[in-house]
């Protein structure tokens, strides 16, 4: 299982602010995409964080159990 | 990992404090401080009434800290702090301080604007602009 | 023509009302604030205890005038305050206050440091260090 | 009869902080040559000025009754 967190419009979308998922041995672009189309965010603009780390390789990334994902639309602090 | 949020407006008393902790340290010859304030912008005739902050917290302080450091390694710095909002935040509020002290003045702008705009850029909080008649709009930094 | 003068150091709770009294201007989206503080430094083994500053006061108003209007020609400002000591001020007080506030973020930095640097070359004021034994030695701005 | 204020370091040296002095008719660069030696500035830096705007060049200028003559040292505010 993992932990995944929504923020801004991407919670708004999601109409939830986190939720845990069994994600196996699936590939994480595999999760990625599954979450995308579930809560239709393909219009939306996000980063991914994985471990509060921006990821901007997917490809290279396996998730383990526990991680914590999120899905982070543009930063309006200030 | 050093506290950055406030819930609500920061209020000119919390701001006043910060200075005055900073008169005992008398190597410090500069201060600079940068403050947002929430705008009554007006977008197709509706009007900003206050702007309401969430944020990945955990992961907020992570960046502030490394915002901190790396502040300290480019600049010639004697302290620096970061405070912003969470919540609702009406217009006139203050939701965005940055405090930067050093022995000189030389740096100090510099150093304040180049922390800010690592905050708007790097660290991860979401503002929803919420106007008068309750309608709202996720704000966007330029 | 404004006032610039306080008497002695200018306290923590003068700056946050005069940050308080800007929060029902609405049009505001950033303000920068510069404060020098007197340093505690050095000469010959000698330690600052103070800075005893006088100023040709009349003309000292005429100057500040002139550098708030050139300030709003150059930069695009809502206001902007210019506070200095007057009389004795102990290391750790602050002696010098300047307060901009604009729209936007963009050109705050700039003013201030302008500001600053105007009223320490152009504002005919005088600080003469005293040290811990009582000796003094006139202030040179760098 | 002008008035001549005294500020700073200058102030110091001749002891007071003001003065009114009787010129007549005299040139301006030579009041200030009276001033400097009965003070003994020379040694010292400093601007003049009149009626609190700094004057650059001495010779156009005629001092007129009641005008305010400043001698001002390197300004060091902040």
């Amino acid at each position: 299982m993992i932990q995944v967190k929504y923020f801004g419009m991407i919670a708004e979308a999601t109409s939830k602010e986190e939720e845990k998922i069994d994600v196996g041995e699936k590939p994480f672009s595999e999760i990625l995409s599954e979450i995308s189309s579930k809560y239709q965010l393909g219009d939306l603009s996000y980063q991914v964080a994985v471990n509060k780390k921006l990821v901007s390789d997917f490809s290279k990334l396996q998730l383990e159990e526990g991680d914590e994902v999120a899905f982070l639309p543009p930063f309006s602090g200030g | 990992m050093k506290k950055i949020f406030l819930e609500g407006a920061i209020p000119s008393e919390f701001i006043a404090d910060s200075i005055a902790k900073h008169q005992s340290k008398h190597s410090i010859g500069a201060h600079n401080i940068f403050l947002g304030q929430v705008r009554a912008d007006e977008v197709d005739g509706k009007k900003v009434s206050a702007i309401e902050f969430t944020a990945y917290e955990e992961m907020a302080l992570e960046k502030a800290h490394e915002i901190r450091e790396a502040a300290f390694e480019k600049f010639d710095l004697t302290c620096l702090h970061i405070y912003h909002s969470l919540g609702n935040v009406a217009v006139g509020g203050v939701c965005i301080f940055v405090f930067v002290s050093a022995p000189r003045r030389k740096q100090v702008y510099e150093a304040t604007e180049w922390l800010v705009n690592q905050v708007k850029t790097e660290v991860p909080i979401f503002g929803k602009e919420i106007f008068e008649n309750e309608e709202s709009q996720w704000k966007v930094n330029s």
